[in-house]
């Protein structure tokens, strides 16, 4: 298995190549590289999984250890990867909808400027995204995991010179520090535990050296959990990920939807074992995540910007893997994360190659019978919404049914309503977006009408060949027909098993729980079908009906505006008294909130630094009293 | 009543303190300095009654030593002082603050 | 007369005769051949240093006592003593296009860089609290002058006239108390010290208390913690920029060298009682060095502040007092010399004729106009910042896990809130060179081949210690063995 | 304290008896202070300027110069004494020390800091 | 006698430091300086060191408290300007802090005072003499000494780079 470096070497060469010889290679060669050094890893990918896959069923562990990065005494940490079915999916995930992505870009970004310094941003992402994926101890996951937060700030403020992405940018980075900020103290605390770690010894110890639901498995989950929080946008951390959609489409789809978001679940999933440990952790997020999905499902029902619908239908699935994790079933989370990085990418391409066509038009409400204008996108788009409003053949029905499954059996019925009424909602909204879009009249104006093309084939293909695994994909893991459900067997050995899992339902309600989330699917297409379609005029008098709940609904519950009341304002109060009763310049600070608060502190102290030398040698007699004080009272 | 230990080192007490005060009191940069040759000098009395009742030399040497450092940073020290004279005029400790915050 | 007992051996203070060998020659070249271009005599001075460092590299793994127990070479010393002649050497290279834009690229100028850099060894080496006194105050006046050599500019004179007199100041207190621990335990030597403070029926430990409590002072002052870092911001501010890079990495690392043989080595039997005070002045350096490098505009300052809230950084590893939190002591230090040194190594090579580019918004545009060089500054913010691959992330790293081993956990979490907050201030430097638009002429020095040179050192080290730190850490651990038992 | 004490007498005698001359003059002798007799004496002539003006600056360098050589001195009073037991080891060890410092003092001299005009 | 003697030295000692600090003319205050040096040198006798109160009297004395003088006349500073206090609350604060500092000495000298462990009966022969010391010195001090060189070549490239005007 040693050829598995190659999977990190392979982006990294890309990122060295168009980074700095991007002047030789020009414009061709980038396109050429990009996305052929994550095609060359999707194959280095796959042949790792079918070397796992046979492996017997309980060897399937492969660790390739490169070399000791620090190593002092008995504290030794390696550069290391892990393989293991967990990884591999990850891994086959990331390269797979990644390569695809890569290609759509390279007709998307064709007239940008910044071309080859994307493609490297791009490159570097897919690289840190997989040393967070196959790291096998949690210092090197946490470097991945900063690392795709830097590129992730990178992305969002591709166009800097626009002021609301380079904030956007800003802020996603400083909501992903304070997450990463839970992440490292949840390390330590491990490290102080455990002494070590490395993931294998870490999960072997655990059982032992972690009492069940005691305060220190439990922390440790929690912190762990608060991590997880920043990076995968769960309440009260999700307000970036709808300000992230000031950068390309493209970096939405592979970040914001497939790939880095979904880095808290996976890192849930690989830490099972301590969450088992630790129940009541698994309830916080169980709630946290089914509240999530709620919450985000009902703003999504009013936005009119096609990607901040997505955004937030992305926030309200993040919600279904975590609420997935919460009740003990991390395959099917990690399932439901495969299958959502499939129709959730396409969901993101379509859109952008509908604002493509469009010229850069986001607002749906401009939109409208484009399906004569672009039939490639509006079928794969078709498809994409059936799988994530979870119908039959398609994938999401198959992984959002094993979701709220695993949820009902294992006792959970308050969050099992909850999910099938968002399930509800879900569909009710991407079926709004797509008659919206693609049915109905035509609010296009008239001159836009005349130049909406349909998209070149370069974008076209990945969304066709993402919309066949959007339909097929679900069959991997097939319920109740013995030998079906083969992802859940591939995951099982990485995957710790919590004890609740047990009371096995019967078939027979499984059947029936699949029929009652079917039916609450098609009615919600049906919903939205009769209100959009049939009488365009009944959402608009049902906004006047519930004006105030619609207009809280739009104000997306008003939460950046309590959060600005809440920090920033009284920050930036504060500085202005500062600035005003010391008369000092005013800092110019990019960063809001935070930054503000901790700047008027900073200014307060500022007076003490008089420039006096008799000032200073005072301060300085000061500490020397104190210090004797000290140790007289010793 | 013989005169013990703890005398010798009240009286380098009171004399480090008073060079402490001067440092603070002071504006003129060589007065301030010269209370810190006093607070210097101070020491030297402290190692010496140290050296006296520990019967080693150690402390007397390490006050020849001082000695030598002191001397040097009076050269040292009053080339600066002079050449802040000649750039303003005055040794008023205070009129140096071109570093606001 | 036995002559033998006092164990002379000239090769134990290598490194020192040859850099005051090298200063003197630098002297005489200026004053027997002098000619108008001196940056030959940066060069003489580099390859001094270098001869040093050779030298220091034989030293390693040699474990005495020598000229009557004044001085002692053992691995610890010997690491110190390689981490100031590498800031030496870098910063040398880095002044040679400096000092003459200055106007201050005389002889005087590069000897007194090399005997500041003999009396750090002295401090680093000593074993009697004589040898690590002497070193201190000609560490101490070899700066005084340094900060002070750019006579025509108020600044620097002034920044100079504050340095002496503050530093004047503190190490009569240190010398209070020296005088007081001597008179407790009776002796000088360290090792003494050591053997005396550990006897139970210790009867005058108040004396000892207050001793070892002015002798934090003087350290305090040095290594710039809070509230003896007052005089840091206006010296760096004033005195010409190298010199800053100067003070900035050799004289912390020279007093932190002391500080720990003194404190965590020699009055190791005390430490429940200095722990607690170190811990107030760990949270307390980090705080303020953090939190008052945000409302800096001048860059010059923020790095005088950064570089306190990385004393404060040290702090915590002192700390904890277990041989793994000392070792990282080591290993910071020198990640830290590369880190400090290229970032002011950046601002050096910026600015044209006599006027520099100090103001953090002149950056602005860094990004575009000159590549490299804003590419290498992001990589000493990100180092500084403790950002992974980088080397500040691995040392940021090893101290708090030493930290946390020693049961600090509640101080490893300010030092991580701390360097949350660092994130801001290093981070807007690298926003403004990469994502502002340039307002005025960027004054572009001509490109001069040493500094390019130093430049490429220091992030080449500051990476390579960020990758492969293993080798150094061993080195840094394996320093303490022979010392703590 | 025994072998000090006659040399704190002579001390004590020398300073007593300087004191009471000058003493004896102050309040013995007649005092008719006139305006021609608070002049400061400049040997005849009338005296020209403020009494007191700026030294010039090269005199302070000097005293300067005299500090570090006088330090210099006082090593080699202990030295003086007991050179003949210490040998050749004494020889080389203050052949380095004398060594430096007449480097010190080459240099000091080529900078032109002796120049007195 | 030697009580006397020491209280007698001791009180013209403190007055003489307090002198220098409290009184406005700055030939004054290093007059008195002098003055406080010079009874430090009585006390040195007192403690049995007597090559250090002689080097105490050349060095300080002899060379330093010169140099002082020298700058002081070459800076004509005569009285201190009076200038408005910039810092009102300077004086008060360091006063205080002055004497709690003292306050604190003086607790820790009482407390602490009584060193035990001293070894009692008459002194080491010829203590404090210049034999004894300069023995100690060239050997077992070797290293410190051939510091002091350096030291003092720093001090003279400093008052040469400083001193001179440019030449």
């Amino acid at each position: 298995m040693s050829y598995i470096w190659l999977i990190l070497l392979l982006p990294a060469l890309g990122v060295i190549i168009n980074g700095f010889f991007a002047r030789w290679v020009g414009r061709r060669g980038v396109s050429w590289i990009g996305p052929g050094v994550v095609g060359l890893a999707f194959l280095v990918a796959c042949r790792a999984f079918f070397d796992i896959w046979a492996l017997p069923a309980d060897g399937r562990l492969v660790e390739e250890v490169f070399y000791t990065w620090i190593g002092s005494g008995r504290f030794t940490v390696e550069m290391a990867l892990q393989i293991d079915p967990l990884s591999v999916v990850m891994m086959l995930v990331v390269t797979g909808v990644g390569f695809l992505i890569h290609v759509y870009s390279v007709g998307y970004m064709h007239d940008d400027p910044g071309y080859t310094r994307y493609f490297t941003y791009l490159n570097l992402f897919t690289l840190s995204m997989l040393v967070l994926v196959s790291a096998n101890n949690f210092l090197l996951m946490f470097i991945g995991w900063e690392a795709v937060g830097l590129c992730s700030y990178l992305l969002i403020g591709f166009w800097f010179e626009r002021d609301s992405a380079a904030n956007a940018g800003m802020k996603a980075f400083i909501v992903n520090r304070i997450g990463d900020f839970g992440f490292l103290v949840g390390m330590m605390l491990i490290f102080v535990t455990f002494g070590t770690l490395d993931f294998t010894e870490v999960f072997h110890a655990a059982p032992g050296a972690l009492a069940l639901g005691g305060p220190t498995a439990t922390l440790i989950a929690l912190l762990l959990f608060v991590g997880a929080v920043g990076k995968s946008a769960q309440i009260p951390l999700y307000v970036w990920l709808p300000d992230a959609m000031e950068g390309p489409t493209p970096v939405s789809a592979l970040i914001h939807a497939a790939t880095m978001v979904t880095a808290g679940v996976y890192m849930l999933a690989r830490c099972s074992a301590l969450y088992v440990l630790a129940p009541f952790a698994l309830a916080v997020v169980a709630t946290v995540g089914v509240a999530t999905a709620l919450f985000a499902a009902t703003i999504g029902l009013v936005q009119n910007d096609i990607k901040r619908v997505l955004a937030y239908s992305t926030v309200s699935q993040l919600g279904y893997m975590f609420t997935a994790c919460g009740v003990g079933a991390f395959g099917a989370a990690i399932f439901h994360l495969m299958m959502h990085a499939f129709f959730k990418a396409l969901l993101f391409l379509g859109a952008g190659s509908v604002i493509h066509g469009m010229g850069g038009e986001q607002d749906i409400q401009k939109m409208g019978a484009l399906r004569r204008h672009m039939p490639v996108t509006h079928v794969t788009f078709l498809i994409a919404s059936l799988a994530i409003a979870g119908i039959f053949p398609f994938a999401g029905f198959f992984s959002k049914d094993e979701i709220l499954f695993s949820a009902f059996a294992s006792g959970h019925y308050g969050v099992w309503a909850v999910a099938v009424f968002t399930a509800f909602l879900t569909a009710f909204y991407m079926f709004r977006l797509h008659f919206l879009i693609f049915h109905g009249t035509s609010r296009v104006d008239r001159e836009m009408a005349r130049h909406i093309h349909e998209s070149p084939r370069v974008m076209t293909r990945p969304l066709a060949v993402l919309a066949v695994l959007s339909a097929v994909g679900g069959f991997v893991g097939i319920p109740i027909i013995y030998g079906g459900n083969k992802i859940g067997a591939f995951l099982a050995p990485a995957l710790a098993h919590t004890e609740a899992h047990a009371p096995h339902a019967g078939v027979g309600t499984e059947l029936g729980l699949m029929a009652f989330s079917l039916a609450v699917a098609a009615v919600g297409i049906a919903l939205a079908w009769r209100w959009y379609l049939a009488r365009p005029e009944v959402p608009g008098r049902i906004a006047q009906r519930y004006r105030t709940l619609y207009r809280l609904l739009l104000n997306k519950y008003f939460v950046d505006e309590i959060y600005d009341d809440l920090v920033v304002r009284p920050a930036r109060v504060g500085s202005e008294a500062v600035y005003q009763r010391f008369d000092l310049r005013v800092i110019d600070g990019a960063v809001n909130g935070a930054g503000a608060l901790v700047r008027s502190f900073a200014s307060a102290i500022r007076v003490y630094q008089t420039g006096y030398v008799r000032n200073y040698a005072l301060s300085i007699l000061v500490g020397v009293v104190l210090v004797m004080a000290y140790y007289l009272w010793l | 009543m013989t005169v013990g230990l703890a005398h010798y080192l009240f009286v380098s007490a009171v004399l480090f303190s008073l060079g402490v005060v001067g440092v603070m009191v002071r504006r003129n940069a060589i007065i301030i300095f010269m209370s810190i040759e006093l607070m210097l000098n101070a020491v030297n009395l402290t190692f010496v009654a140290f050296g006296r009742f520990h019967h080693t030399l150690d402390g007397q040497l390490f006050v020849f030593f001082v000695m030598v450092v002191a001397a040097a940073e009076a050269v040292v020290g009053l080339a600066i002082i002079i050449s802040v004279f000649r750039l303003r005029e005055s040794v008023d400790v205070d009129r140096m603050n071109l570093f606001k915050w | 007369m036995n002559v033998a007992a006092i164990n002379i051996s000239l090769g134990g203070i290598g490194p020192l005769l040859i850099l005051s060998a090298t200063a003197l020659v630098v002297l005489a070249i200026d004053c027997f051949w002098p000619s108008e271009r001196r940056s030959h005599l940066a060069y003489v001075t580099v390859a001094g240093c270098l001869v040093a460092l050779g030298a220091t590299w034989r030293l390693w793994g040699a474990q005495e006592a020598v000229f009557g127990r004044m001085i002692i070479v053992d691995n610890y010393s010997t690491f110190f003593t390689g981490i100031f002649i590498v800031g030496t050497t870098i910063t040398t290279l880095l002044s040679i296009g400096y000092t003459s834009r200055m106007g201050i690229d005389r002889a005087e100028y590069y000897a007194l860089l090399l005997f500041a850099t003999v009396g750090m060894i002295m401090m680093a080496q000593g074993l009697n609290l004589i040898t690590i006194f002497l070193g201190l105050e000609t560490l101490s006046i070899s700066l005084y002058i340094l900060a002070g050599i750019q006579r025509q500019r108020a600044a620097s004179i002034e920044a100079s006239l504050k340095y002496f007199l503050l530093g004047a100041f503190s190490s009569a207190f240190f010398l209070y108390g020296v005088a007081l621990t001597y008179g407790a335990t009776g002796s000088l030597d360290l090792e003494h010290i050591t053997r005396a403070v550990g006897e139970t029926t210790f009867a005058s430990k108040p004396l000892l208390l207050i001793g070892v409590g002015l002798m934090l002072i003087g350290f305090g002052f040095k290594v710039a913690t809070v509230p003896f870092h007052v005089w840091t911001p206006d010296v760096y501010e004033g005195a010409p920029t190298s010199v800053t890079a100067f003070m900035s990495v050799g004289a912390k690392a020279a007093g932190f060298g002391a500080f720990v043989r003194v404190f965590s080595i020699s009055l190791q039997p005390l430490s429940p009682d200095w722990t607690h005070l170190l811990w107030l002045l760990a949270v307390a350096t980090m705080v303020v060095g953090n939190v008052m490098a945000i409302a800096q505009t001048n860059i010059k300052r923020l790095l005088a502040y950064s570089s306190i809230a990385h004393a404060g950084y040290v702090v915590v590893a002192m700390v904890a007092a277990s041989a793994l939190g000392t070792s990282s002591v080591l290993f910071y230090l020198l990640v830290y010399t590369f880190m400090n040194l290229g970032a002011f190594g950046v601002v050096l090579v910026l600015g044209r004729q006599d006027e520099e580019v100090l103001a953090i918004d002149d950056f602005a545009g860094l990004g575009r106009r000159a590549p490299a060089l804003a590419a290498a500054m992001a990589l000493f913010m990100f180092a500084l910042a403790g950002i992974p691959p980088t080397a500040g992330f691995v040392g940021k790293f090893y101290i708090f896990s030493a930290a946390v081993q020693g049961g600090f956990v509640g101080l490893a979490v300010i030092g991580v809130l701390a360097s949350l907050v660092s994130v801001y201030y290093y981070f807007r430097v690298v926003v403004v060179m990469y994502f502002m638009e340039p307002a005025g002429e960027i004054p572009l020095a001509p490109r001069s081949a040493p500094a390019t040179v130093a430049l490429v050192i220091a992030a080449a080290a500051t990476l390579a210690l960020g990758l492969f730190p293993s080798p150094f850490i061993t080195a840094a651990s394996r320093s303490l063995v022979a010392v703590l038992f | 304290m025994d072998t000090a004490f006659p040399l704190f007498l002579m001390l004590l005698f020398a300073g007593g008896l300087a004191g009471a001359m000058l003493a004896m003059g102050e309040f013995i002798g007649p005092k008719r202070l006139t305006s021609i007799k608070l002049e400061p004496f400049e040997c005849g002539s009338t005296p020209i300027g403020p009494g007191r003006q700026r030294f010039n600056v090269k005199f302070y360098l000097v005293a300067m110069l005299f500090i570090i050589f006088d330090v210099e001195v006082v090593f080699l009073y202990p030295w003086a004494v007991i050179f003949r037991d210490l040998g050749v080891f004494g020889l080389v060890e203050m052949a380095c020390f004398i060594f430096i410092l007449a480097a010190a003092l080459v240099y000091v001299w080529k900078r032109g800091a002796l120049e007195w005009e | 006698m030697a009580a006397v003697a020491f209280y007698l030295v001791s009180a013209v000692a403190i007055a003489c430091a307090a002198l220098v600090i409290f009184q406005p003319n700055v030939v004054y205050s290093a007059l008195f300086l002098i003055g406080t040096l010079l009874a430090l040198a009585g006390l040195f006798l007192l403690l049995n060191a007597q090559f250090i109160a002689i080097v105490h009297i050349i060095v300080y004395v002899g060379a330093i408290m010169v140099l002082f003088l020298f700058v002081i006349m070459l800076l004509d500073l005569g009285r201190d300007p009076a200038g408005t206090e910039q810092l009102p609350y300077q004086r008060g604060l360091g006063i205080g802090l002055g004497v709690l500092f003292l306050a604190e000495l003086a607790l820790m000298v009482s407390f602490g005072g009584g060193l035990a462990g001293a070894p009692e009966g008459p002194l080491p022969a010829a203590f404090g003499y210049t034999e004894v010391l300069g023995r100690m010195l060239f050997t077992t001090y070797l290293f410190p000494f051939e510091a002091t060189s350096i030291l003092l070549f720093v001090a003279a490239i400093g008052a040469v780079v400083l001193g001179k005007r440019r030449g």
